[in-house]
């Protein structure tokens, strides 16, 4: 019997679980939907001076629906010789990795599906599931291009995976604590020599890890400047090339859904998540705690989306040089300091 | 070989890329394992309408390949023969859509050199601005497609942007946006509209800061010059061997450029204008002296629209042209390269013989020589950086 | 700002580019204007035609398909000879074929085609590009005035 | 109409002999004979025979830069070198097709030609279907101008002149002294074959096969002639004079002036309205 403290009344273990279920499947989709428009339709056309869709609902709000609407009624087509269980399975392990990451994250004092107090290390373990959905789609799709887009991000996840995981561990070090919660706290009541009035967001301390973590993020989601498995210009589409219908609604949001997952937990991590000075706790705090969130959101994923409309692709050996000569050497001297730091300070 | 290079030679990786790219000891040291046949083409959004490029690749490195052509072959030279000179005019057009007054010069002085008739001065430097903005009508949009083919978004809808001013310029005095028809043996077909000057000087400021925002954006980035700087180097021998031209040799050191070298009746001779050259011969360096040329080229317009004489535009020529037998040929420097026409007449209404020599069927030739040993974003990056239209090399 | 990384650069490109208004025009709401020279299509003045068939000769689609008939007119001074006149029976231009270069309208000699930027003509099925001669007459309502010429062009010879 | 421009310009006013006067139009109201274009085997005799090597009257001066192109091949080539001609301002030479190759060598290594332009093939054989004469006659009536002095089929070549229907010809150039030459080489007509260039050039490849697939000359010694446009299966030359143009033979050509007679009156003879459909029906 879990007391929901906020709601002042019993609930039983499921009917929690349930309302939390219910609460995650509508952020996730809404959110995905929202980061597709503002960023995908509306900031790049404007960062390309012409206005994007505005036909559809006023100033082209509704065209999102559209687009959701139009996969869900396409055909969903398996090439002849393609492996069916396996590529109808796909899909699905992909969405599913990207659904478990928002069990962690915190909106609020109290909103926060599970505070497990391994919170970031589930996040990123679950997060490379999506590596194997991925293999799976490239292999089962019997295409030249696929099978090559999906041994391109393969190699690309894993050789990421670790610069993420790196720079958190200087997060870590320094809150403490591996529970997103415990974070978000450290971060609030935490002061920087002596100057504790904004807290201690770790962005300012841990500034190299942030850096790390937004390019580590941007190579995952498979975005330019990391975009080799989905390059248009030579591989068509990468593994999604066979895939068409909701399967490929369900690539589609597993890629902008984990973009604001991982957005939110680099805003948790770095800008200390739903904490924001003089925020009132109780039931005020709940509700303003969401909002916060969603504002450090949208800024992390604009950095990400900016960088994604900018610069060109790089090619397969350099993205792999990046990674292993430059991010995770640059990591690990990150993570000594901050031990040593931690220590004498 | 004189290399008038402008900016400080820089020897990045080139030594070893350069042995890396010779590599024809390479590749037949390497077994014969069955590599992958990849089909890049005829519909692909690297090459710029249906050129099919057949690679074969031992992973991810090109070991053989071929361009394949001829999708788009129109047999123009056939067509030729049956139509009159001023249905030529509106064939010839259509081999290089994007510069497409450009196709028509070398034609027209072509017969006017056989007709021994010269178009009156203003008529010249009209023909001259004309020749320029199809210049940069054509390279500012080589300039943002190079940035897609990289990945880059942004750039090609900056260059859709500020080359819209360009055509529009060219429709509001020639009637027609791609393909203009304007010139005829002996001047041109009516006079630029009012107000077209300053019009034309406004959308030349603005693809200077088009070029200027490209730089910083594209040219300038780290990425872009990782992916292009020692890739695909052609040496200079090699180069003038396959019988390449225009920014693609300039970018191998090559000082030569046929509006300043060969005696054309057209003005570039009353303005002060510069041949870019670049000593590496790699993509970043093809890149960077195209950009200098759409650059120098509103330069040369604004200069031209300043002193452009008075007087009329069109010389005493027949309604009916008929040009004597005689044969020539005539070349000019085209926006891709070296287009000359080679006109064979035997005095009828229309030519006898019409070689048309157009600069990307030479460019694209050196490919399978280019292509072996390098990578396969790397061939996107060689196919985007060459910079050929479909029409050029099928005609 | 030469120290300023490449990169830093094109992002503040972009991020500038991001507040200047858009360029692009929401067509059918607003409509650019074409240029008066534009070729948009070929008008036909039916008075001045005299079925010379020099454009149907001239064209290199061979898009113009053209039928008359010789007819007898009342001589210009009395008691002279009937004049014979040409009456064009039909004039089409399939602008399906047609490229727009603009051949027919230069050579004909007695200024019957003209050339009007309208654009908006496509039609669903292709055979109704064929335009006839009623409908080439409508067109010569939306023919404008040639513009001005630029200083310093010689007089319209 | 005036009639046909005598050639005056200064451009084309070189006495090159072997150059018929040449006259504008096709004998329109003469129907073209529709059988095969006649023997050109036994052309008759050119207006003038064609000196050997006797040098032409240069009607303008030479400029030093050609005259050193001209002596050096003449010397290397020895009786290779046939013709040579400055028209323009620019230098044709003819050479015997065993010599193409050698020329080629000649003008790259010592000549300094180094940039390859492009190399292709003519045929001579006038058609009237194609020739371009009589396209289009702006006035179908008049049959005095047409005055043409020689039957159809006779060949008679442009500069540096040349006497079988086939010609393969290359232009060089070299881009330090901005000085070009266009090579020629007779190839007989029965089987045209020429060494190829590719030892020399290496741009030559795609410039012969195309060459190869237009006009069907051999190239001895070429790595791979496969066809450079046309499908695989596709026989017959397109660039070859005596290639049908389909597309002209299946469409009526719009031009056709079929104005019926004036109506309830008897049809006077009256020339210029009856428009002779059979000048159409030759286009």
């Amino acid at each position: 019997m879990t007391a929901l403290p906020l709601l002042a009344i019993e609930l039983s273990y499921w009917q929690a679980t349930a309302i939390k279920l219910g609460a995650v499947m509508t952020v996730i989709p809404l959110g995905s939907l929202v980061l597709v428009y503002v960023f995908l339709f509306k900031m790049m056309s404007h960062m390309q001076s012409r206005l994007g869709p505005m036909e559809a609902g006023p100033h082209g709000t509704l065209q999102v629906l559209a687009e959701a609407g139009k996969f869900l009624q396409k055909e969903d087509i398996f090439p002849a010789r393609a492996d069916r269980a396996v590529f109808g399975l796909a899909p699905v392990v992909v969405i599913v990795s990207t659904f478990m990451l928002y069990a962690v994250i915190p909106a609020g004092p109290d909103l926060i599906v599970e505070d497990l107090d391994v919170g970031v290390f589930f996040a990123l373990a679950v997060g490379s599931i999506s590596v194997i959905g991925i293999l799976m789609a490239g292999w089962s799709s019997a295409s030249k291009y696929s099978l090559l887009g999906a041994l391109r991000s393969a190699g690309q996840l894993i050789a990421y995976e670790l610069p993420l995981v790196l720079a958190v561990v200087g997060v870590v070090i320094q809150a403490g604590t591996m529970s997103l919660q415990g974070i978000v706290h450290a971060q609030a009541d935490g002061e920087i020599f002596g100057f504790g009035l904004i807290g201690n967001p770790f962005i300012l301390t841990q500034f190299i890890g942030f850096v790390i973590f937004l390019i580590a993020a941007q190579a995952e989601l498979t975005q330019t400047p990391f975009d080799m498995p989905v390059a248009e210009s030579e591989l068509v589409a990468g593994y999604m090339t066979e895939y068409s219908g909701f399967r490929f609604l369900f690539f589609f949001i597993a890629e902008f859904g984990s973009a604001f997952a991982l957005s939110g937990i680099a805003a948790t991590l770095f800008l200390g998540g739903w904490y924001v000075p003089f925020l009132p706790d109780g039931l005020l705090g709940n509700l303003a705690g969401p909002a916060v969130l969603g504002a450090k959101i949208m800024f992390v994923a604009f950095l990400i989306f900016w960088m994604r409309f900018t610069f060109p692709r790089f090619r397969e050996d350099q993205l792999q040089a990046i990674a292993w000569k430059f991010l995770i050497p640059a990591s690990l001297a990150n993570i000594v300091v901050t031990g040593i730091l931690k220590v004498v300070m | 070989m004189s290399l008038t290079s402008n900016p400080a030679p820089v020897d990045w990786q080139k030594a070893s890329y350069v042995a890396a790219q010779a590599a024809d000891a390479r590749v037949n040291v390497e077994l014969e394992t069955e590599g992958m046949i990849l089909n890049i083409g005829p519909q692909h959004p690297a090459t710029h309408g249906t050129l099919r490029v057949v690679v074969r690749l031992d992973g991810e490195e090109v070991v053989w390949a071929e361009p394949i052509c001829g999708y788009m072959h129109r047999g123009y030279e056939k067509l030729t023969e049956v139509r009159t000179y001023p249905q030529v005019t509106t064939l010839i057009n259509r081999i290089d859509w994007l510069g497409s007054f450009a196709n028509e010069v070398p034609f027209i002085l072509g017969a006017e050199q056989l007709m021994g008739i010269e178009a009156p001065p203003r008529a010249q430097w009209i023909r001259t601005i004309f020749f320029e903005m199809a210049r940069i009508a054509n390279l500012t949009l080589f300039l943002g497609d190079m940035g897609v083919q990289l990945g880059a978004l942004t750039p090609v809808f900056y260059a859709f942007r500020d080359r819209e001013y360009v055509l529009n310029l060219i429709e509001s005095a020639t009637g027609g946006r791609f393909h203009p028809n304007y010139d005829r043996i002996g001047g041109l077909k009516d006079d630029l509209p009012r107000g077209w000057i300053d019009e034309c000087q406004g959308a030349m400021r603005k693809v200077r800061s088009f070029c200027d925002e490209l730089e910083d954006l594209l040219m300038g980035n780290e990425i872009f010059q990782a992916r292009t700087r020692g890739i695909g180097v052609i040496p200079a021998a090699i180069g003038l061997d396959y019988g390449m031209s225009g920014a693609n040799i300039r970018a191998s050191g090559i000082d030569w450029d046929l509006r300043r070298d060969s005696e054309s009746p057209l003005a570039w001779k009353e303005v002060d204008w510069k041949v870019w050259t670049h000593p590496d011969g790699d993509s970043f360096a093809r890149y960077w002296v195209r950009l200098q040329e759409v650059r120098e080229a509103t330069s040369i317009v604004d200069q031209l629209l300043e002193g452009l004489p008075a007087g009329p535009i069109m010389s005493k020529v027949p309604k009916i042209i008929k040009v004597p037998a005689g044969e020539v040929w005539c070349h000019t420097e085209n926006p891709l390269g070296e287009m000359g026409y080679y006109i064979v007449s035997q005095g009828g209404l229309g030519p006898f013989r019409c070689k048309i020599r157009s600069a990307s069927f030479n460019n694209v030739s050196i490919l399978s020589w280019l292509l072996k040993g390098v990578y396969v974003p790397d061939v996107i990056t060689i196919l985007a950086s060459l910079y050929f239209i479909l029409g050029d090399i099928d005609r | 700002m030469g120290l300023v990384p490449g990169a830093v650069k094109g992002l503040g490109v972009t991020l500038r580019t991001m507040f200047k208004p858009a360029v692009t025009v929401q067509y059918p709401h607003v409509k650019e204007a074409p240029p008066t020279r534009a070729r948009g299509v070929i008008a036909l003045k039916e008075e001045n035609c005299t079925v010379c068939m020099l454009c149907a000769r001239e064209c290199p689609d061979w898009c113009i398909y053209i039928e008359g008939h010789g007819d007898k007119a009342p001589p210009r001074r009395e008691g002279g000879k009937p004049r014979t006149v040409f009456i064009l029976d039909r004039f089409d231009i399939d602008y399906a074929l047609c490229m727009y270069c603009g051949i027919c309208v230069e050579v004909c000699p007695f200024d019957a085609l003209f050339w009007s930027p309208e654009y908006e003509y496509s039609e669903v099925s292709i055979a109704d590009m064929l335009h006839d001669k009623d409908k080439l007459g409508e067109w010569m309502a939306t023919v404008p005035e040639p513009p001005p010429l630029e200083v310093g062009a010689a007089a319209k010879k | 109409m005036s009639p046909a421009d005598t050639p005056s310009p200064e451009g084309a006013a070189e006495g090159a002999p072997e150059k018929a006067p040449e006259s504008a139009a096709e004998p329109v109201t003469a129907p073209e004979p529709e059988t095969a274009p006649e023997p050109e085997a036994a052309p008759e005799p050119e207006a003038a025979p064609e000196p050997e090597a006797a040098p032409e009257p240069e009607p303008e001066p030479v400029d030093p830069k050609l005259q050193v192109l001209i002596d050096s091949l003449r010397e290397r080539l020895g009786d290779g070198f046939v013709a040579s001609d400055v028209v323009g301002g620019d230098l044709w030479v003819r050479v015997d097709v065993s010599q193409w190759r050698r020329a080629a060598e000649v003008a790259k290594g010592e000549l300094g030609m180094d940039y390859f332009c492009f190399l292709s093939g003519i045929d001579w054989l006038p058609n009237p279907l194609l020739a371009g004469r009589d396209v289009w006659d702006p006035n179908p009536n008049e049959a005095s101008e047409a005055a043409v002095d020689e039957p159809v089929g006779t060949i008679h070549t442009g500069i540096a002149g040349g006497d079988t229907r086939f010609q393969v010809f290359a232009r060089l150039y070299s881009t330090r002294t901005h000085v070009g030459i266009t090579l020629k080489a007779d190839l007989d007509d029965e089987s045209p074959t020429a060494p190829s260039l590719t030892s020399v050039y290496r741009g030559a490849d795609w410039h012969e096969r195309e060459a190869w697939e237009m006009y069907g000359f051999d190239f001895e010694g070429h790595p791979g002639l496969r066809h450079m446009y046309l499908p695989g299966e596709f026989e017959g030359h397109p660039l070859r004079k005596d290639f049908p143009m389909l597309a002209r033979e299946v469409k009526p050509w719009p031009g056709l002036v079929d104005k019926e007679q004036i109506p309830g009156e008897a049809a006077e003879p009256d020339a210029s309205e009856t428009v002779s459909s059979e000048e159409a029906a030759a286009t």
